[in-house]
């Protein structure tokens, strides 16, 4: 009951805030919070519920991100067609990455993603048809309302709203099915799992899956959002790191985690650049960092990790596994 | 063989050397305590700031400048074990990404504010320029790093494997609770091996320094090649870590040349997912 | 026949951990593995149970060939275990844990918790059900090891040494339970260190030492034999024992 | 009611009279955005332009009559606008086309900047420029060179630089020229990294190149920010091009000169296009390895008491470092922004864009060797053009090409160490 009321609190302020916070700049920011909330929700799929920490989502994301942008790019149509084809695009992918990668454990899983990852970016920065290093544009002038290319950011919010709560909706059915709690059996101990008739490799691979299907739509409409994506902005191992960092902020693993952490990281970036960013010394980044230094050594399981029993770090967890 | 490609392997082997220096220290943390540093790139690049402050301030070359940077970085790593480390290790893995990428841009961007942006050097001949042995032209500067690397590892090794030190520090590493009932403190122990690997990256800084160029970001560009070298040798394998690093610099200087260069870290990260096909645990890694 | 293996060898490099074993299990047997610690029972018993694949040699389930099956697919067939060191998913509760045992057989939540927990109740835990399953002991965390696995309603259940570091009111607990559990039908292999709980259940015994099978017949035919007695406590002493029960002298544990 | 209470009314009370008066006096500020790489690898970029447009600001809201027809230097402030000031509001585009499309909306609507100038990359030109196309505010570029920035059909968005086609003109004709001198220059290769900068210059260069008949023999690509170059230098040393064009950025040019004098390699003619080669710090580092390297560039010092050399000079005293063809082309675009403001006597976005197509500024107005600034249809100054320098003494370029601009002769071959 109190979590159904939270939720209609939390709906609430998702719905009124652009409202209440008009001007532009402030809407673009809530906008982008569920951008990033959207990417970072989908990772949390396969890196928060089971334990996979994939450090090459990006890949993901410039599927959906290329696939948007080539559709117009490369065909005129609107960039809303290229969803389609990006979602299957990254589920494929995430197939053929996630065959050989998954049986890997811990840190050879994050690594062979990072190098999945930095391989892709390398062969479109060599791939003319892609645009190469210069990268792919959007309709800038939009044609009709399709293009998806507004002035306000306004509808971008709504759009972006929606599409949070379908992800947030599939990682909460999923996670209350037998899928979500086979991962998270997976995660704490993958053979008791496979013992007990947990199908490991498959379900992993399906919320691989999963995961980089929505990653991909994240990954579309920040480029329909920027009306850009090169190698760099669409496949660059940073964007990985900073939406791993969301979700694990506000707590990986967590239905909300990822929202909680877009909502503080967002804003922080954004905030801190625009007051200190103008004096070319680097300060934001000062700032930036040493916030994520202290969340993580005061609340290592993440912010929302305060308000769980369940969630709370584990000291056997981590430190103790065989390297 | 033509003589130009006995040149790119020699130039591939005292790259991949450099490449296994700068990542002896980061499999060093990763093995013992199963912790990923994503600031490790940039330990190196203070390591390399530290050299060029002892050589604008005082005039040293490497003879000053590395043991300084060794001592600098050492007493870091161990502020930083007991500022942060010791206390994310207790959380999941997701926690040490989290703060160790914090760390990194905290240190990157701190050095940015104090030293800016400009792109620095140390002179060429720093160290005693080029020298030809049989036409074959090898940089002094990129011979000593080398070297370096082989005893650095060759000395890690040993240190694990024939001291009590070391021995003490796998025990911890294998299993911190039971060293604790032999009377090893597992605090100490992981501080120490902090201060060793963050000491060993501060000097392989230093003499990177005596023929890269010295920015903020540099930390960025070697990161990763760190990242892939550790894991290819297996995670807390020194000796791997050297063997990988030699493979990968000669991999990379090789097929540079032959293919394109743009190709080249393609060649790496392929030859590397293929690796893991096989064997998942690293060239000497233990599964 | 349920379970048969036939000539199990399995090597680590040139070492044979287990040299050509073989084994049949009928239904309602209580099978019971003993040896001393590194004699290959515990590889042998993962070689049936799917976690470590076979060299070579082949295991049969109700004369299926499911050699090269995946645990999973060994646990659909109704193969269930426990672990030596206890696995519990520690980021669950009680019942979640048996839970994953229960999404075996159905696939709907509510049912599988329904089963989950029946299951606790017929291992006594039901009290326990929401606490979080880092919070339990040893000895909670063994009974749960096999609550889970009887939510998967195996037809064969394989323990690995559930009574390891219990005390003797909690073996004598659990000694009833699997009692409990062999009554309702289902047949076990034990590996035990602890003789008193080989000798009060096993209706067979299969003795290991340095990888091979030496001997194997009733709990009392084994124990006296001479073999097993200087595999266990050396040839001289077995000599010097001659006059001891066997029982007496191999009881507790040795770990 | 206490005494403290009593200071803190009469404290706020002068706060929001203060703040009242700052509000009044903002009325005379013509404020533009500026958007530039502050952080990340091309931080250096952004940090020199910070003090060039500083210098700039300085210029215009001061009266420096020295500066000679430099519009707007004479009297302070603009005089079309009563003598309001110029207030750069500086932001970070972190590298990142999307922070920079960010920024241009939070200096568009946060801060209602008169117009926005930027943003170095070409990408996040792209990017923040469609925000300022969106809402109709002018955007002028003074140094990204992609080709596509000013093929979009936009009409607030301005041009100052010359781009690839211009100076890859330059390069075919100087290397003619040398030729007619008995220099050696049939076997071209063109060295590139594979950002969006290399390879769209070295594609643009080959395509001139090979319309001239004589087509480009060697493409050697590289990844940017490499750790190593040795294979690149073994491989021209190999072929023995008779020119390098060498299209790179600080780092990779730092490490091909480092590679270069250890593998004991020159070509008889080194060519920088721009980029690495024009930053300080590139000569700072190996300028002394680099002796006879040639240069693109529309900046050249001219005697000393001439405007260009009091700007140098005002440059250096700021930022500590010698002034460069970027930051000169920055400054000189900062200029023609601003001018147009002046101009239009307004900050309506609509006049200042109009006053903008009708810029029509002369050689002797302008800081930058360009035969003028003149945008057409698509906003690109079609008279930016540009000269060739060398860097013969390892310190500072001098002016070698075309003849008429020349302060020395070219020297040859390429001396390196």
């Amino acid at each position: 009951m109190r979590r159904l009321l939270w939720l209609s609190v939390v709906a609430a302020v998702a719905i009124a805030y652009p409202l209440l916070l008009s001007s532009p700049f402030q809407q673009r920011l809530g906008a982008l919070v569920l951008l990033y909330a959207i990417a970072a929700s989908a990772w949390n799929i396969v890196g928060g519920y089971a334990g996979q920490i994939s450090v090459g989502h990006v890949v993901f994301f410039g599927c959906g991100a290329y696939a948007a942008m080539g559709a117009y790019a490369k065909f005129g149509l609107s960039p809303l067609f290229g969803i389609p084809g990006g979602i299957v695009l990254a589920a494929g992918l995430a197939a053929v990455i996630g065959v050989p990668t998954l049986r890997l454990s811990g840190h050879y899983f994050s690594m062979a993603t990072i190098a999945v990852a930095e391989t892709m970016r390398l062969i479109v920065t060599n791939t003319d048809y892609l645009g190469a290093a210069v990268g792919l544009s959007g309709p800038t002038v939009p044609r009709n309302i399709f293009d998806l290319s507004f002035l306000s950011s306004l509808p971008y919010y709504y759009l972006f709203l929606v599409i949070l709560a379908i992800t947030l909706l599939i990682t909460w059915w999923m996670a209350n099915s037998r899928m979500g709690f086979y991962l998270r059996a997976i995660k704490d101990s993958e053979r008791a799992a496979r013992s007990l008739g947990a199908p490991a490799s498959r379900t992993k691979l399906y919320a691989f899956m999963l995961s980089a299907a929505l990653t991909s739509v994240a990954g579309a409409l920040y480029a329909m959002m920027f009306g850009f994506v090169d190698p760099e902005s669409g496949l660059g191992i940073l964007i990985s790191v900073k939406i791993l960092i969301m979700a694990a902020l506000g707590g990986a693993g967590l239905l909300f985690g990822p929202l909680v952490g877009a909502a503080i990281l967002v804003p922080l970036e954004e905030i801190s650049n625009s007051w200190l960013g103008g004096k070319g010394a680097g300060l934001t980044f000062v700032v930036y960092g040493a916030i994520i230094v202290l969340i993580a050594r005061f609340q290592p399981g993440g912010i929302l990790s305060l308000f769980k029993r369940r969630a709370k770090p584990n000291v056997d967890k981590g430190a103790g596994h065989a390297p | 063989m033509s003589f130009v490609l006995v040149q790119v392997i020699v130039g591939g082997l005292l790259l991949g050397a450099v490449y296994a220096l700068f990542s002896s220290g980061l499999t060093l943390v990763w093995g013992m305590m199963n912790i990923v540093n994503f600031a490790h790139g940039d330990f190196v690049m203070l390591g390399m700031y530290v050299a060029y402050v002892v050589y604008t301030l005082m005039g040293g070359g490497p003879i000053l400048g590395a043991p300084l940077a060794t001592l600098v970085l050492a007493t870091l790593g161990v502020i930083v074990y007991f500022g942060l480390i010791r206390d994310i290790m207790k959380g999941p893995m997701l926690a040490q990404i989290l703060g160790t990428f914090g760390l990194a841009l905290l240190l990157r961007y701190s050095v940015f504010w104090w030293f800016g942006a400009n792109f620095l050097s140390m002179p060429q001949d720093i160290v005693g320029g080029t020298f030809a042995v049989a036409g074959l032209r090898i940089e002094a500067s990129r011979l000593l790093a080398g070297v370096v690397a082989l005893l650095v590892t060759f000395g890690l090794h040993l240190l694990l494997t024939r001291t009590s030190l070391g021995s003490k520090m796998l025990a911890v590493a294998e299993d911190a609770t039971a060293a604790q009932l032999m009377g090893i403190r597992p605090d100490t122990m992981q501080a120490i091996a902090w201060a060793i690997a963050a000491g060993a990256t501060g000097l392989a800084g230093a003499l990177i320094a005596n023929f890269f160029y010295i920015v903020p970001t540099v930390g960025e560009t070697l990161a990763i090649v760190a990242f892939v070298t550790v894991s290819l040798g297996g995670f807390g394998s020194v000796p791997g870590a050297l063997v990988a690093g030699l493979l990968i610099g000669v991999i990379e200087s090789l097929s540079g040349y032959l293919i394109g260069a743009v190709y080249k870290d393609i060649v790496v990260y392929v030859l590397f997912l293929f690796f893991l096909w096989f064997r998942p645990q690293g060239l000497m890694g233990k599964m | 026949m349920l379970l048969e293996a036939r000539g199990i060898t399995k090597a680590f490099g040139s070492f044979k951990a287990v040299d050509d074993a073989s084994v049949t299990l009928e239904q309602g047997d209580i099978l019971g593995l003993i040896g001393p610690n590194g004699a290959g029972k515990s590889t042998f018993f993962n070689c049936l149970t799917g976690d470590l694949k076979t060299s070579s040699g082949r295991v049969l389930f109700e004369g299926r060939d499911i050699t090269d099956f995946t645990p999973e697919l060994r646990a659909e067939l109704g193969l269930a275990r426990t672990f030596q060191v206890p696995q519990t998913f520690e980021g669950m509760t009680v019942l979640e844990n048996v839970m994953i045992g229960a999404f075996l057989r159905s696939s709907h939540r509510a049912e599988a918790e329904t089963k989950a927990r029946a299951v606790l109740e017929r291992v006594g835990m039901s009290r326990l059900a929401d606490s979080p399953a880092r919070s339990l002991g040893t000895p909670g965390r063994k009974r749960l090891e096999i609550a889970r696995a009887l939510a998967t309603e195996p037809k064969v259940l394989l323990l690995d040494e559930a009574m390891a570091g219990l005390n003797a009111h909690e073996v004598k607990r659990a000694i009833d339970l699997v009692r409990d559990i062999h009554r309702s039908g289902i047949t076990l292999v034990i590996v035990e260190h602890i003789m008193e709980v080989i000798m009060s259940l096993a209706s067979r015994v299969m003795v290991f030492h340095q990888g091979k099978e030496i001997a194997r017949g009733s709990p009392l035919e084994v124990t006296s034999n001479p073999a097993v007695i200087a595999a266990y406590l050396g040839t001289r002493a077995a000599k010097a024992a001659a006059g001891h029960t066997p029982i007496e002298l191999m009881g507790g544990p040795i770990t | 009611m206490t005494l403290k209470h009593v200071t803190g009314l009469l404290c706020a009370a002068a706060m929001s009279l203060a703040l009242a008066a700052g509000a009044r006096a903002e009325d005379k500020v013509v404020k533009i955005g500026v958007i530039m790489p502050m952080s990340g690898g091309t931080a250096s970029i952004g940090a020199h332009a910070k003090a060039a447009i500083e210098v700039a600001m300085d210029i215009i809201n001061n009266a420096h009559p020295e500066l000679g027809n430099l519009p707007l230097a004479k009297n302070a402030g603009l005089a079309g606008l009563g003598g309001a000031k110029v207030e750069a509001i500086f932001a970070d585009n972190q590298g990142n086309p999307a922070t920079g499309q960010n920024q241009a909306l939070r200096l568009i609507t946060e801060d209602k900047v008169a117009a926005v100038f930027g943003a170095y990359q070409s990408g996040i030109t792209l990017t923040s420029s469609a925000i300022a196309e969106k809402y109709g505010i002018p955007y002028l570029n003074s140094e990204s060179v992609a080709a596509n920035l000013t093929e979009r059909g936009f009409k607030w968005f301005f041009r100052t630089t010359p781009i690839a086609t211009d100076f890859a003109k330059i390069y075919v004709d100087f290397l003619a020229d040398l030729k007619a001198q008995g220099g050696k220059t049939d076997n071209v290769a063109v060295v590139h990294d594979n950002t969006e900068y290399g390879t769209s210059v070295a594609n643009t260069i080959s395509a001139a190149f090979k319309e001239k008949g004589q087509p480009i023999a060697l493409d050697v690509a590289y990844p940017v920010n490499a750790t190593d170059l040795q294979g690149q230098v073994l491989q021209l040393k190999d072929k023995k091009p008779d020119v390098i064009i060498m299209i790179s950025y600080t780092s990779d040019a730092i490490l091909f000169a480092k590679t270069m004098q250890s593998l004991d390699y020159k070509p008889p003619v080194l060519l920088a296009d721009d980029a690495g080669y024009s930053d300080p710090s590139f000569i700072k580092a190996v300028g002394k390895i680099s002796q006879g390297v040639f240069n693109r560039s529309s900046w050249a010092v001219g005697p000393s008491g001439s405007p260009s050399a009091i700007i140098a000079d005002m440059y250096k005293k700021k930022s500590g470092e010698e002034m460069d063809d970027t930051v000169g082309r920055q400054m000189q675009g900062f200029f023609v922004l601003v001018d147009a403001i002046d101009r239009a006597g307004s900050t309506d976005p609509a006049k200042v864009q109009a006053a903008l197509k009708a810029t029509d500024l002369k050689p002797d107005q302008l800081m930058m060797g360009y035969k003028g600034v003149k945008f057409d249809d698509k906003g690109q100054n079609v008279l930016a053009s540009g000269l060739i320098i060398q860097l013969q003494d390892g310190e500072n370029y001098v002016a070698v090409w075309p003849k008429a601009n020349a302060a020395k002769a070219p020297m040859l071959p390429y001396k390196g160490w």
